[in-house]
Order: structure tokens, then sequence, then C-alpha cells
């Protein structure tokens, strides 16, 4: 597979270390009353969907960016590849 | 039709006209007290045990293609007991005794071959790490040894011992292990399922469940409903697909396994060989081919075929272990789609819809578990209670950290 | 031996003479034969045996679908079993033999399969076998494995390299005949990138086997043509020999390139075959189109061949199976292949087409509406017996059948994504369908397209739209553009053992037999009958499989299912995969700063992860490892030793958010550690097990110096740059790896000040109030030379570890030696480490085996409740804290010189010995020479409140039972008095 | 002045030079290293700050510029200084100083090997080693890559004279994998 890095453009796969599923950045807040229910989901629970997968994948013979690639887990196809930084960002998370 | 060394004279000798298919081709009918969802290994298995052991005639198998099309008909088939963890070994070793009687239970040869395997290692962390899994085989009823480096030689002179980066310093074998004759163990099973009465539904999928007050009341498939007083899903790779359709979440990921075979060689290898050092285990078919395999892909997938890094990093492996395969030549790759689990053990349990019950989890080792699994879902299928065997593969040990994590990598499931 | 079978013309050098050997019988052949063609201008039909039935066989085609005619090439470890001889390139001096027959080739033992077929057909040993039970294991399996495989391996390590590469190009073409080669030159004059790769030495395809013209040339003349202009081009790279094996994802193509297979041997340093991985947006295929059978009452003998096939020999090798050669078509290319043998002399005894109306021809007999139904010949080809038209019988007297039944596009590559393909019922074939890999198209016959003019057409056009081109095509030459004329025909109505998969001996019964049995989708049909499940892929043999299926169940083929093709195209070496990644090479070998002294001193070297690190140094005398563990214990407990730590993983982190970053990296706190200090940290995952621990030392406000143990170092970076980039985005925090940049040196033992004084610069103090136990700062060394001080311990013993830059590691390895004699200094290897940090009980890599938690090891406490880090919740969970989960203790056998064996369990010193009543196991064991006893830890169920119970060591594996006591794992200086010494 | 004496990466006192086919592969120890990370906020004065120590624009994404002093890029505001050993030991304390505190820097001198591949037909042993596409790799170009499992920088300094850095504790196994290629490819 070749992912096609934001900053350094299409390179192959096996540069790369896969993590999974991109809910992975949505860590849980420690201090939630249902904190070990939340944690558990967060931890085990995956759609692990058959199509469009939203997953992590880290760019470790690269620049050392992780990535949050959007992947058919049926075809393979990459409809888009967002650094997890700015997505996580997005998602709200900060420090 | 029973098959005899008499049948089979008479059969050569009138060309071979009396035959008869091996399962026939029902119609569902609109009810049945079990639905088996998945007519792969396990699924037929479990048919099999319904009925012939716990007595369910009135029971359905319903398979989305043709019977022992998924994994049982793209692994390695491996079958061994040679786990560590009290959770796991004494299920694989049911399993292994269910596998020693196999032929005569079906009157099917799937062709048991209990040539032995070996699991090689290079330190000795992992020869701790081997004596401690030792142990623990003998100490439940089942068999191991542990050879030193000069014992594996004499047993596998081919391997590398004098150029390897790293050195091989003994194995952990398992006699009574092999391999088995994976496509004709699911006809096997699916021959005496059918002969107990068992209704085979091919090309039949599943493409909803009816669930009315949180109660399983069957399946909506391409063939029609088809309405079940309880209903036991086996569908590996697929069951975060099936069991989504009563909106359950599974601590399970989807991934490919590649699997390789060499040309038709003369007889080399003597047993199962699992390299300590590299991601590379490999056997001998009775067809004389090498059948090996490695690492999964490592990425969620749905796509029963691979990429080429994992092919070159197993052909690495098996290189640097058997330095003389590498003029064999490499035949066909194909890929089988893994129900990993986030403790790379597997799960046969209830489930929290009433009457829906879950059989997964089996990452890359579910053939060996075929009559096992079969055997525990079958009993909870019809007793309502998990098989002895079977108590710690629940659904939720997660939450409650009871986890069975042989490898110790953690909630990651491609690691496992 | 004269070649009787040559005949003239051909692709062949007549002027140079090469020698080769089969069987070990000598024959002679030219540059431009293939092994096939030469045994065939020798006069030699019978090659090999088939795998079941062993029957005599031949050559069926000239390429790289050919299922029969394989051989062992070449002798000793470079035997290469199951090599086809039609794609054997002719050598000097090449050696082969037939496989799979024994004693001999013409004499063979097991040929009395073939009297038992009756009993041997399709899945009989599902049914049989099996009575009574144990006969299988000790008697029927082994026999059945004996007779397994056809070729065999060597059983020496294979001494040829190969090497793996990566190419990119604009556009891959795939196959050089005239479609590729026209897609070439249309896609190469417009200048754009190319690749044209085919598995044949010479390029051109079908051209180099025909005699029809393009334009004014000679088919092979343009094709010579073509490839000539090709190679001026500078955009454009001709890969002959090269088979493209696999499409991958998004444009990544396997191709397997020959370098030396066409070599008496390989040159030193050069590969034998290269692994490449093209690297493409766009890629056609055009890999024409593969003749195939019809099936026939023993249609398997030496000598009946592809009518095409036996065309390629006449006119590219100039070679003939038979002087006498009859055909067996449904189609007029069965014609194409009677001219042009009877041009070159071959007395064709008749052309039998199943068509009523097939052409007439005035040079030979063509016998209309006629069939082959039986065979002669055991070793080859006699008689051919043809039932004609009107019912009667003719007998052909002929040493070869040309057999044509029509052709299949080679459609393999547009499956490997899970594509299918669809049924055209003019071709009476599959073509490509949808869901071809992505920028992948196909043309020529590999697309249905079966005229040469139609080839030359689609390939520029194909080229052209792949690229999106514009402007003109290039004029292509005038050439045939004959329509395809024939009559569906697969096999003879009442043929019994008439083989549709030559190599697997799957005859049209056995298809007839599948299909009673219910065996009756593609995919049953393939596992219970192994059609199309040999060497060859099935390339000559599925889709009659299938349609004989499809008229059985009285459905249409596409109804029956398609089978689709998997990688790769055609077997590959193993070795090619591996590259020269094996032997010492398989991994890269790291070595530490001290390695090279460490060699001089005679240390025994051990493989940790990928480095190599000294395990103990022995003396002269000393003759077991032991002597020296013990020795460099004591030494280092008694005075001081020194051991190369630079293998664990150190990581710079800086930044304003550094301190709070390490906190919730880290179960215990980090917010408050003071500037020049050192402190533990439990690292754990989020599930909650210990994923690695290490030291984190603060060199400034904003700098701190964190290390890891060496088998985690990778994974522990990657777990921080994710806690950095995906759970904490806006923390000042950046990360950087320093493992290799410092050689850092653990200095132990009471003696250790005294040494590091006498190298650290005047004006540092090391005095215990200056430099305090847990202290760190950056010194200078020897004279000025920068380095870092850290006043941490594994051994227990009052340490240190200095680091200065990797380049004077070597250096300062020396010079501490030097300085240290007075004291009685020691190197210590990783044996002896182990000793000293088992007998402190420190957990490592044995304890934390990624399931054991904080509480399990001792360190409960130090997961900090009051701040938020990564592991802390989970690690909470019911079962993680039952009362009765595994603790560490520490584990001494009542008489010390018993053997404590890692690995073994403990049981209760009463009870059951089994997996109901295991109560732990221990996890590591020395030998202490402090305590002159062996030790171990272990993990015992609420094994902290059971110290003093004495337990069963057990470990059946290794016939061991030893009586132990649980004590405090910290067998020495509990207090850790001499650490703050 | 300190009086220990240095090794190269391959264990050698003088530097390893092999030449095959007109190519000379020459172990370069004379090399200072420091990495700068631009701390939260401040990546444009890091820019900057860098431009002027290596007096050259800041090398863009994948590129390496300068003279003397030069740098090249090794992730998302994060770039690796070059400068010669003998004049530059200290080159980390330099580089901070330059920096201030708009980014962390950190000596990884020794971190690192260096490899330079000098001649024609370089890009012949390139294709036997990395997945870099070669049209794209052009005078200026810094690629990271993995070499036979080794993660390395390839910078091209000139069509006929590339650098290739990688872990220091690997150079003998990267030194025989340039070898290698060389041998087969040329």
């Amino acid at each position: 597979m070749i992912i096609n890095h934001p900053l350094l453009g299409p390179r192959d796969a096996s540069e790369f270390t896969y993590l999974g599923d991109a809910s992975l950045i949505d860590r849980p807040d420690w201090q939630a009353e249902n904190v070990s229910e939340a944690f558990y989901e967060y931890g085990y629970l995956r759609d692990n969907p058959a199509g469009e997968h939203q997953e992590l994948w880290y760019h470790e013979a690269g620049d050392r960016s992780w990535l949050v690639v959007t992947r058919n887990t049926l075809t393979h196809e990459i409809s888009k590849v967002e650094l997890a930084r700015d997505v996580a960002r997005a998602r709200g998370r900060s420090k | 039709m029973r098959y005899s060394g008499f049948r089979v004279i008479k059969e050569a000798l009138t060309g071979h006209k009396g035959w008869k298919p091996v399962w026939r081709e029902p119609e569902p009918k609109a009810h049945y007290d079990i639905i088996v969802i998945g007519g792969g290994g396990h699924g037929l298995a479990t048919a099999h045990y319904l009925s012939k052991v716990y007595g369910q005639r009135n029971v359905a198998v319903v398979e989305k293609g043709w019977i022992g099309g998924g994994n049982v008909g793209r692994n390695t088939t491996i079958v061994r007991s040679n786990y560590m963890l009290d959770g796991n070994e004494p299920f694989y070793e049911f399993s292994m005794k269910l596998w020693e009687g196999l032929e005569q239970d079906l009157n099917y040869n799937a062709m048991m071959s209990q040539r032995g395997i070996i699991n090689l290692f290079h330190t000795d962390g992992q020869r701790d790490a081997y004596t401690r899994r030792g142990n623990a085989m003998i100490l439940n009823g089942a068999d191991a040894e542990l050879l030193d480096a000069d014992q594996v030689r004499k047993e596998h002179p081919y391997l590398n011992f004098d150029d390897a980066r790293f050195p091989i310093k003994g194995g952990l074998v398992q006699r009574r292990a092999g391999t088995a004759r994976h496509d004709a163990v699911a006809w096997g099973f699916a021959r005496s399922a059918d002969l107990h009465g068992v209704d085979i539904i091919q090309n039949c999928e599943v493409t909803g469940l009816r669930i009315e007050n949180g109660k399983c009341l069957g399946v909506e498939t391409t063939k029609g409903f088809i309405g079940a007083n309880k209903v036991g899903c086996a569908v590996a790779g697929s069951s975060g697909r099936v069991m989504g359709m009563a909106g359950m979440r599974l601590p399970i990921e989807s991934h490919v396994l590649q699997a390789f075979v060499s040309e038709g060689l003369k007889p080399v290898l003597p047993s199962v060989i699992t390299f300590g050092a590299g991601h590379f285990y490999v056997s001998q078919s009775d067809k004389g081919g090498l059948v090996f395999g490695g690492d999964i892909d490592g990425y969620n997938t749905y796509a029963q075929r691979g990429n080429l890094p994992v092919v070159e990093d197993v052909c690495e492996g098996g290189v640097a272990l058997m330095p003389m395969i590498g003029r064999a030549r490499l035949l066909r790759m194909w890929g089988g789609v893994m129900d990993m689990s986030m403790d790379g053990s597997p799960i046969i349990d209830r489930t929290p819809v009433e009457g829906l019950y879950f059989n997964g989890g089996w990452c890359y080792g579910g053939f060996k578990a075929t009559p096992a699994s079969g055997h525990c879902f079958a009993h909870l299928l019809a007793k309502d209670e998990p098989h002895p065997v079977a108590t710690a593969y629940r659904l939720d040990r997660f939450r409650t950290g009871r986890m069975i994590d042989e490898k110790g990598v953690g909630n990651q499931p491609n690691l496992h | 031996m004269t070649q009787t079978n040559r005949l003239n013309g051909g692709q062949i050098d007549r002027n140079t003479s090469l020698s080769f050997k089969f069987d070990g019988r000598s024959y002679t052949a030219h540059p431009g034969d293939t092994l096939a063609s030469a045994l065939l201008a020798n006069d030699v039909r019978l090659i090999g045996r088939s795998f079941k039935y062993h029957r005599p066989r031949g050559l069926l085609t000239a390429g790289s679908e050919e299922p029969n005619g394989m051989v062992e090439l070449r002798t000793g470890a470079l035997k290469e079993p199951n090599t086809r001889a039609t794609t054997i390139e002719m050598f000097d001096g090449l050696e082969a033999k037939s496989q799979n027959r024994w004693p001999s080739l013409k004499f063979d033992a097991l040929a009395v399969n073939d009297m038992f077929s009756n009993f041997l057909s399709a899945g009989f040993y599902y049914k049989t076998f099996m009575w009574p039970a144990a006969f299988w294991e000790k008697l029927y399996e082994p026999m059945i494995r004996r007779a397994a495989g056809l070729g065999a391996l060597s059983q020496e390590a294979d001494p040829d390299e190969y090497d793996k590469g990566f190419r990119h190009c604009d556009l891959l073409i795939i196959g050089a005949g005239p479609a590729g080669l026209m897609a070439a030159l249309t896609a190469g004059r417009a200048g754009v990138d190319v690749i044209l790769a085919d598995e044949d030495f010479t390029l051109g395809g079908r051209l180099n086997s025909e005699t029809f013209a393009l334009g004014d040339h000679s088919a092979s003349d343009w094709a010579a043509q073509a490839v000539a202009e090709l190679s001026s081009l500078p955009n454009v790279r001709l890969m002959p020999r090269t088979t493209v094996i696999g499409a991958f994802d998004h444009g990544i193509y396997g191709a397997v390139e020959r370098t030396g297979d066409h070599l008496a041997s390989v040159p030193a340093g050069k590969p034998r075959q290269i692994l490449w991985r093209i690297y493409t947006q766009k890629a056609l295929l055009c890999a024409g189109a593969t003749e195939r059978p019809i099936a026939f009452e023993n249609n398997d003998r030496p000598g009946i061949m592809m009518a095409s096939a036996l065309r390629t020999y006449a006119n590219r090798f100039a070679a003939t199976a038979s002087q006498r050669v009859a055909i067996f078509t449904n189609n007029d290319d069965g014609h194409r292949t009677a001219a042009d043998l009877h041009a070159k002399g071959v007395t064709i005894t008749a052309v039998v087409d199943v068509r009523e109306d097939a052409p007439t021809c005035y040079d030979y007999e063509v016998l209309k509406g006629a069939q082959v139904i039986d065979t002669k010949g055991r070793h080859g080809l006699t008689f051919v017996e043809v039932a004609l038209a009107d019912g009667s019988t003719r007998t052909l007297e002929s040493g070869a059948l040309g057999v044509s039944g029509g052709w299949n596009p080679n459609v393999h590559m547009t499956c490997h994504q899970r594509g299918r393909p669809v049924w055209d019922d003019a071709l009476a074939a599959f073509v490509p369908g949808e869901n071809l890999p992505v920028g992948l198209s196909v043309a020529g016959a590999a697309n249905g397209v079966m005229s040469t003019h139609g080839a030359l057409q689609s390939g520029a056009e194909g080229a052209a739209n792949a690229l999106e081109l514009t402007g003109v095509l290039p004029d292509l030459p005038e050439a045939e553009d004959a329509p395809v004329s024939q009559t569906p025909f697969w096999y003879v109505q009442g043929c019994k053992r008439a083989w549709v998969d030559q190599q697997n001996d799957v005859t049209v019964k056995d298809v007839k037999l599948s299909y009673q049995e219910g065996f009756r989708s593609v995919e049953h049909l393939k596992r219970y009958t192994t059609l199309g499940m040999a060497t060859d892929q099935g390339k000559t043999s599925n889709i009659t499989g299938l349609a004989i299926m499809a008229e059985v169940a009285g459905k249409s083929i596409p109804e029956v299912g398609t089978t689709i093709f998997r990688p790769p195209y055609t077997p590959v070496p193993i070795g090619t995969f591996a590259g020269r990644m094996k032997g010492q090479e398989f991994h890269p070998t790291r070595l530490t700063p001290s390695h090279y002294w460490a060699k001089e001193r005679g240390a025994v070297f051990v493989e940790v992860g990928n480095w190599l690190r000294a395990q103990w140094f022995p003396l002269p005398g000393e003759t077991h490892w032991r002597q020296s563990v013990d020795r460099e214990v004591r030494q280092t407990r008694a005075s001081v030793g020194v051991c190369d730590c630079t293998t664990l993983g150190k990581i710079d982190v800086q930044g304003t958010d550094a301190a709070e970053f390490l906190n919730r990296i880290y179960a215990n706190g980090f917010a408050k550690l003071a500037v020049g200090k050192t402190r533990y940290g439990l690292m754990l995952r989020e599930d909650g097990m210990v994923m690695d621990d290490g030291t984190a030392a603060r060199m400034a406000e904003d700098h701190f110096v964190v290390t890891t143990t060496t088998a985690n170092a990778v994974s522990v970076y990657r777990h921080m740059e994710f806690a950095r980039q995906c759970l904490y985005p806006d923390m000042d925090v950046q990360l950087i790896s320093t493992t290799e940049a410092w050689a850092q040196y653990a200095v132990a033992g009471p003696n250790s000040r005294k040494l590091l004084q006498k190298i650290l610069d005047p004006e540092f103090d090391l005095s215990n109030d200056a430099f305090p136990f847990m202290a760190c700062g950056n010194v200078t060394v020897c004279g000025g030379l920068r380095a870092r001080l850290f006043r941490i311990s594994f051994s227990g013993e009052l340490a240190y570890e200095i680091a200065v830059p990797s380049r004077y590691g070597d250096a300062l390895m020396r010079r501490l030696m030097a300085e240290g004699e007075e004291f009685d200094v020691t190197p210590y290897g990783t044996e002896a480490l182990g000793v000293m940090r088992v007998e402190k009980g420190h957990a490592a890599g044995s304890e934390l085996n990624g399931t054991t938690t904080a509480l399990n090891l001792g360190l409960g406490k130090m997961v900090s409740k009051k701040k938020d880090s990564i592991g802390s919740v989970l690690s909470e969970r019911k079962a993680l804290v039952e009362p009765d989960v595994l603790r560490l203790v520490g584990i001494k056998p009542l008489q010390p010189e018993d053997k404590v064996t890692a690995g073994g369990h403990l049981m209760n010193s009463e009870g059951p010995v089994d997996a109901a009543h295991d109560q732990g196991y221990v996890t590591s064991a020395v030998y202490s020479p402090i305590l002159n006893s062996n030790i171990g830890l272990g993990l015992v169920k609420n094994g902290a409140e059971r110290l003093g119970e004495t337990m069963r060591l057990v470990s059946p594996l290794t016939d061991l039972t030893v009586e132990v006591e649980l004590v405090s794992a910290h067998f020495v200086d509990p207090e850790g008095e001499r650490l703050r010494a | 002045m300190h009086d220990l004496v240095a090794i190269t990466a391959l264990g050698g006192t003088d530097p390893h030079v092999d030449t095959v086919g007109g190519v000379t592969c020459t172990e370069v120890p004379g090399v200072a290293l420091a990495s700068v990370a631009a701390r939260m906020g401040q990546e444009d004065n890091t820019a900057t700050s860098l431009a002027k120590l290596i007096d050259a624009p800041t090398p863009d994404i994948g590129r390496w510029a300068g003279t003397t002093i030069s740098a090249f890029w090794a992730g998302p505001d994060q770039w690796m200084i070059e400068a010669p050993f003998d004049t530059h030991e200290a080159l980390a304390e330099q580089v901070k100083t330059a920096m201030g505190d708009a980014a962390s820097v950190t000596e990884q001198t020794d971190g690192w090997t260096r490899f330079d591949l000098n001649g024609d037909h370089i890009p012949a042993v390139l294709e036997l080693l990395c997945q870099l596409d070669l049209r794209k790799l052009d005078p200026g170009s810094a690629a990271r890559c993995s070499i036979h499992h080794i993660g390395c920088f390839v910078l091209c300094r000139t069509p006929e004279s590339f650098s290739f850095y990688g872990p220091r504790s690997s150079a003998g196994s990267l030194h025989h994998a340039l070898l290698t290629a060389m041998r087969s490819a040329l």
C-alpha cells in the first residue's frame, strides 16, 4: 500500500507502523464519573467497519508523524490522510 | 452413506456410480430450534456436535457462500495444544483429543497427521518462557519436550546452525501436534451433521437479526426470514459485521493473514516448525507443498489478500532458518480474514441479547480449535452454560480484567 | 547425437553449438533454444511422469503455462526442482534430470498406480485409510507422504545471491507482444517513463512464433525493429526475462527479473534474480492469451501438444516433435499450425476438425466433423484414433498431435485484487471484468482482441488512454485481422480417462464424480479434485474443468462460477523474496561502543534484540562460564566493575511542558523532580499492564533524559510520540532519541567513586554530599571531554553511569580499565548484570512480560491516584486487584545447591501437582556467588503475604522438583545502605 | 584538551574507503550533528534563526541547505544541523545559543554514521537499496528511508554525490548493504 503523507507525499506503507482505530485519540477524561466503563470501551471495543475506517499510522521509518488515514477495509482505497495532531486538536484535545 | 473398505472397493469396481452427494441441498424451513450462522469449520463442527452429542436435530447452518470457503479452507492446517495459560491449555488439549478421534467420529478421513511441532528458541529468555509453557502443558495433561540445540540438529539437520544471525538454542516440542487436511475437516463435519439431520443451507447470506424486546427471534436472509429459538454466530472474520446487526461492538478487529504454498517437493520436513527469531512457520503437506506463513499484515481489512512487505518478511525468515528452501518456488499466496481479539484468545459466550450466542475472536488459531470450538459452542447452545474447558472465554473478561494474553502484548489485536 | 527433428529457419544461432545433458545423456543445442526445443530437436519426447498415476509425459506447451515438461535443473546445491523445460534458456553445459520416477524415467515402479486408477479417483483418501484406526498414523499416512511431490530439494543451502530493488515509472507495460510493443512505442515516443517487462528472453511474444507479415516485414523482424527503437529511448526501460508476478495495492507491482538463470554460473557479487517492486500510477496488461486443450481418451501421451506450441517450436526454434504430425482443432488457428509445419517439410497426417464447415486445404487432408477418440504409444504417441463424420474410424500414424481448443485471454493480473472475469460467448472464454486493480487496463489478446491488427491497435489506444495522451496515434503496420472462428468444444463425449489437469492427474471422470458427490461450486471442485492446484495454477485446465462441470450441471459456464487467480503469475523462488536478508544479514547488527575492545578481551557475546552485548569476559584458566560470571559478580561487589549499558534506550525530552508530559507517561509523579535529580519511572500501557521501566534525569527545568529498557526502546519512543501528537497535541514537548549518541557505562561497586574520581576533571566533587544517590549532571572527564554522570544503581552497589560521546566510548573503557587496575576492576557482562539485579530484586524483562501490573511486581504504591497517567484507570479492574493476584517474591531452595529453574511452576508443599493447583511460576533464576546459593524471582498468588512459606518448585519438562522457600525479593542489602554510601 | 582517542563507527582510527566500478564509498566521521525542534508557537522564530545560522533559506520539507553549517529537514519543524567536526565539536551549544528559547537542541553527532557515495551510476545502486523515487531525488533533497531494515537519511549533494546517514551502532550492516549493492549494480 501507499500512504499519501500530507507533508512528504506518497510513501510505502511499510515505512509506517499501524496502531488501530483513530478513536484511540479520544481518550476519556480520567475524572469522568463512569470512568472505568469509559476506559473499558475506549480500550477494548471497536466498530471494526467493513468499509471506511479512520485509523492511526506512525511514520516510524520517516518523519515520526502520527497520521489519521481514512481507508476502505474492503478495497483498501485511501480517501484521506491527515496529521493526527491536527485531528486531535480538531477533536478538542489540547494538553 | 457410510464409508467402508468394502464400499470403496465395490465403487471402484463399478465405476463409482453409487456415491451419493456428501450433503443434501435443502431449502430452509420456517423455523429451527437452533440456527448456526457460518458454514465454516467452527459452524459445521458446532452442528455436528449439536446433532450427534447433544441430540439437537432441528438445526440449520446458514452460509453466505459455499461451506468451507472461509478460513477453514485457507489456513496452514496446523493442529497443536501448546498453550501456556490456564484459560487456554485445557481447551486446546480437549481439542487435541477430539482431533485424535476425528476420523472414527466422522467416518471421514480428515488426514490428521501427528508429525509433531517444534517451536525454536534463540535466547535464554525464550527458553525460560517455553519452559514455563511446556510445564503448563504437562500439568494440563498434554505432552511436551524441551530439546537442546544438539537434539534439534539431530532431528532437523537442514536448519541454519552454522551461519545464523540468531543461533538456535533449542526447541519446545509437542509430538502429538501435527497437521490435518483442512478442507476435509469442513466436509467431514458437514457430512456428519447432514447425516444427523442438520440442514446445511448454502448461498444463504444473513442480512439481519430479528430482535424484539431484547430477544433474538431468528435471522433475515437472502432466502427470507428463518425463525429460531437460538441463534449462534460463528463467522470468524465477519464477526464485527454480523454482531453489528445486533448493535454490538466487539473486542475484535478483522485483519488479513497471508499463507503460502510452494510447488510440490519430495518430503524434507518431518514436522511443523516455527522460527523463534523471525516471523515464519512451516510444514509440508501430504502432496509435498511447503505450507508456510508468518505475521498478519497488521492493518484492519476484510479483503482476503495481503501485500508484498509481509510476503518478503515471511520468506526472509524462511531462508534465514532453512537456507535450502531458497530454490524452492512459492506457488501461491492467499489471505484469510482473521477475527483478532484484544487479548489473542477467543470468545464463546452468551450475548446481552437473549437467544443470541457468539463464537469468535480466534485470531489465527482457529483451525486447531475447530472440534473443541464446535463442541463447546454446541454445549453452550444446547445447555445454556459454558463447557467446563471454555469457562474463561467470556465476553466480559476485558471489563473485569481477566484477559488471557499468551503473548503479553495487551489490547492491540494486530500484535497477537 | 544429431538433431534429427531440427527444421530450417528459426531464431537460433546455428553457428554456435552448445552441449547439454538430460538424464545423463549428452545432446547438442544452439543459442536461442530452450531446453524444451532442444529436446524436441533431439527427438526426445518423454520428459517426466505425472503426479498421481506416474503416467509418461512430454511437453504440452512452449511457455510458462507448461504443466508436464518439468525437470530438475542443475546439480548439487544448485539443483532446482520442478523447472519448466519450456522456460529454461539453453546454456553450454546445462544439466537436467527427469523427476518423480524410480528407478528410471522409462521404467517407473509407481506407474502401477495407473493400473489402480479406479481406486485412486478424486477424493478417494477421504473415504478410506481409516481401518483399523491405528494404521493411519503408522502405515497409510507415511506411505502417502513418501509418494508426495515431484522434484526434490538438494537439502543444501542455496549458494546464489538475490537482490531486491525498487523502480518507479509512469506506465508499466506487462508483456511485449504486438500489443505491448505498440503500447510502448506510443508511450515511449510521447516521452513518458515506461517500463516494458516480458517473461521471455526475446521480446515480441507470439510475433516470434508466427510466419505472417507486419507491413513489409516478417512479424519477428518488426518486433526486433520495435525493440531497437525502444532501447534507443532514454525514457523507456526494457526488462526482458522479467515476470510481473502480481498487482498489489495502490499501484505496486511485483516483478522478478532472472538476471543469472540463463548463465552457466552467476558472476561473483551478482544476483541470480532480482525482485523489483515497481511503483506506477498506470499499468497496461498485454499478457496475451493461452491456447487451451481438448480432453479426449489418453490425451496425455508424450507428443500430444498444443497446436500453437508446435507452431512456436517450428517457427521460432526450428524444431518439431515429430516428422509426422496430426492436428485436432475446433477453430481456424489449428489450421495455421498445419500450414506452417507443412511449409517446413513436416508431414501433416491430417487435420481433424470438429466443425462440419471447416476450411478445406489441398496440401493435406482435413477431416471435417471428426474427433480424436483415442491414442496409442506408451512412451510417446504412435497412433491417433479418429471418429469420422460418417461414424467410421481412421487411424493416423503420427508422432505428434497438435491440439487447439481455442484461446483463453491471460486475465490473471486483473483478478489479483478480487476482480472477477466475465464470460464472452463470441470467444467462448473469460475476459477481464470489473474491479481491476486501480490504474490497470488491458489490451490485446489479454482483453479478448485476438487478431494481430487488433492487438497493435488496442495496444496503442490502451497506452494513449491510460496516459491521457492527446494527438494522433502512431501509424500501425498492416497485419492480419482474421476474425475468431471456432465452435466451442471441450471434450470428446464418452471419454473416460481424458485428462483435464495433466500435472495433478484430474480427468473428465473426476470432474463428473465431483459433481455427483455434491462438490459443485468452482471452489469445491478445485479443492476436491485438486484441479488447477498444480504448479501451472491451472492455466491450461481450469476453463475445461468448468465447462465439463457446467455441462453435467446443465448450467452455463458463468453460472457455475469463475476461478480467480492469485499471485504469483508463475512460481517464484523463495530466495528471491528473501533477497539479501539471510544468514548473518537476516537482521542488521548493532554494536556497542566498547564492542571492539570487548572482542580484544575475548568477551563472549549474546544477541539482545539486534544488539550484540558482552555476556561475560572469560579470563585465562576459566573453563566454565559460571567461573567468569561468579568472579565478575564478586569483584564488582567487593570492589568495582564496569558494564556497557549503552543499549538502554535514551530519549531526550525537552520543552516547557516536559515535566507534565512525563507525569502523564509515567504512573509515578515527575512534576516535582528537582533539577540535577534522577527518578525511577514506571510506565504502564493503557490497559494497566507494566510497559517498561527506566529512569528520568532532570538536566534542566525544561530538559529530561529518559532511559528505557533495551528491548522496548523503539516501542516506548513510539508510545511517547503517540501521547505527544495524539493525546496532548498542545503540550510544548520535543522528543528525540539519543541512544546511539552516548556511550554509557555503569561503574558499580564500593570503589566506583574512587575510580570515577580519577577520570573526572578535578572541579567535580563526587562526595556523597555533593553528588548523592540519584544525582545527575553534566561533567567533563579526561581533561575536558563533555560527559554526563548519573548516580543510579541496578546492581544495588554504590554505582554510577557515565556517558561520553560514542566515538570516545572505546577509549573511555580502556581508560577505566587502566585506572581501575589498582582496585582490581573487572568488566562485567549481561550475565553478571542479571545475577546482581536478581540478588537485588529488581524486576526486568522476564518479570515485565506484558501481563504483570505494578501490583504484581510489588510496585503498586508507585501508581499515583492523584493525577492522570496512562494506564492508571484500567489497572484498577476487579480481577487485577483481587487479594490472590500474583506477587513478586524471592525464591530460595532449602538446599542451596538445588537448581532453581526459570519457567518452573510453584505448588503448595502438600497436595496434588497439576494445573488446577498451580500457585505461580519462577520468572528468573541465577546462582548467587554472594549467597552461595541458587536463587530466583517468581510470581506467586498472594505471594507478598506468604514469605517464609515452603513450596514445591516443579518442572516436569526438565524433570525437576525442588523444595523452596518464599523470601523477600531483596536478597542483598535490603535496606539499600550500599547504594547510598 | 582531553586525551581520549576517537574511533570511527566501523571501529577504525581512519575512515573506511571502498571503490567499486567507479563509485567510491567513504566513511565520514568528520561531521558534527545537532537536532533542532521548534518549541510550541516558536516555529517562525526557529526558522528565522536557523536561516541565519546556516546562512541560507531554512530548508523546506525533504530538502537540505547551507554551506559550512548546513541543515536538513528531519520532521515537522525539526531539522538536523551538519558542520565540520574539527571546528564544531561543540555544535549543539553553538546551535542552542543561536536558537535561544525558540527551539530544543540536542547533540546528535555520534548518534549517526555517515557514508558518502561518489561517482557515476549511483542511481543504479540506490534502486537496490531504498524505495525513494530517484526521479525526484535532485541535488538539495534530503529524504528519510529504510535500507535493509535500517532507518537512514539520504542526501543528494550532486547527481554524482550522495550522503547516507544511518544509526552509528548499525554502521557495519549499513556499510555491508552499500557495498553489496555497489558490487551487484556496478
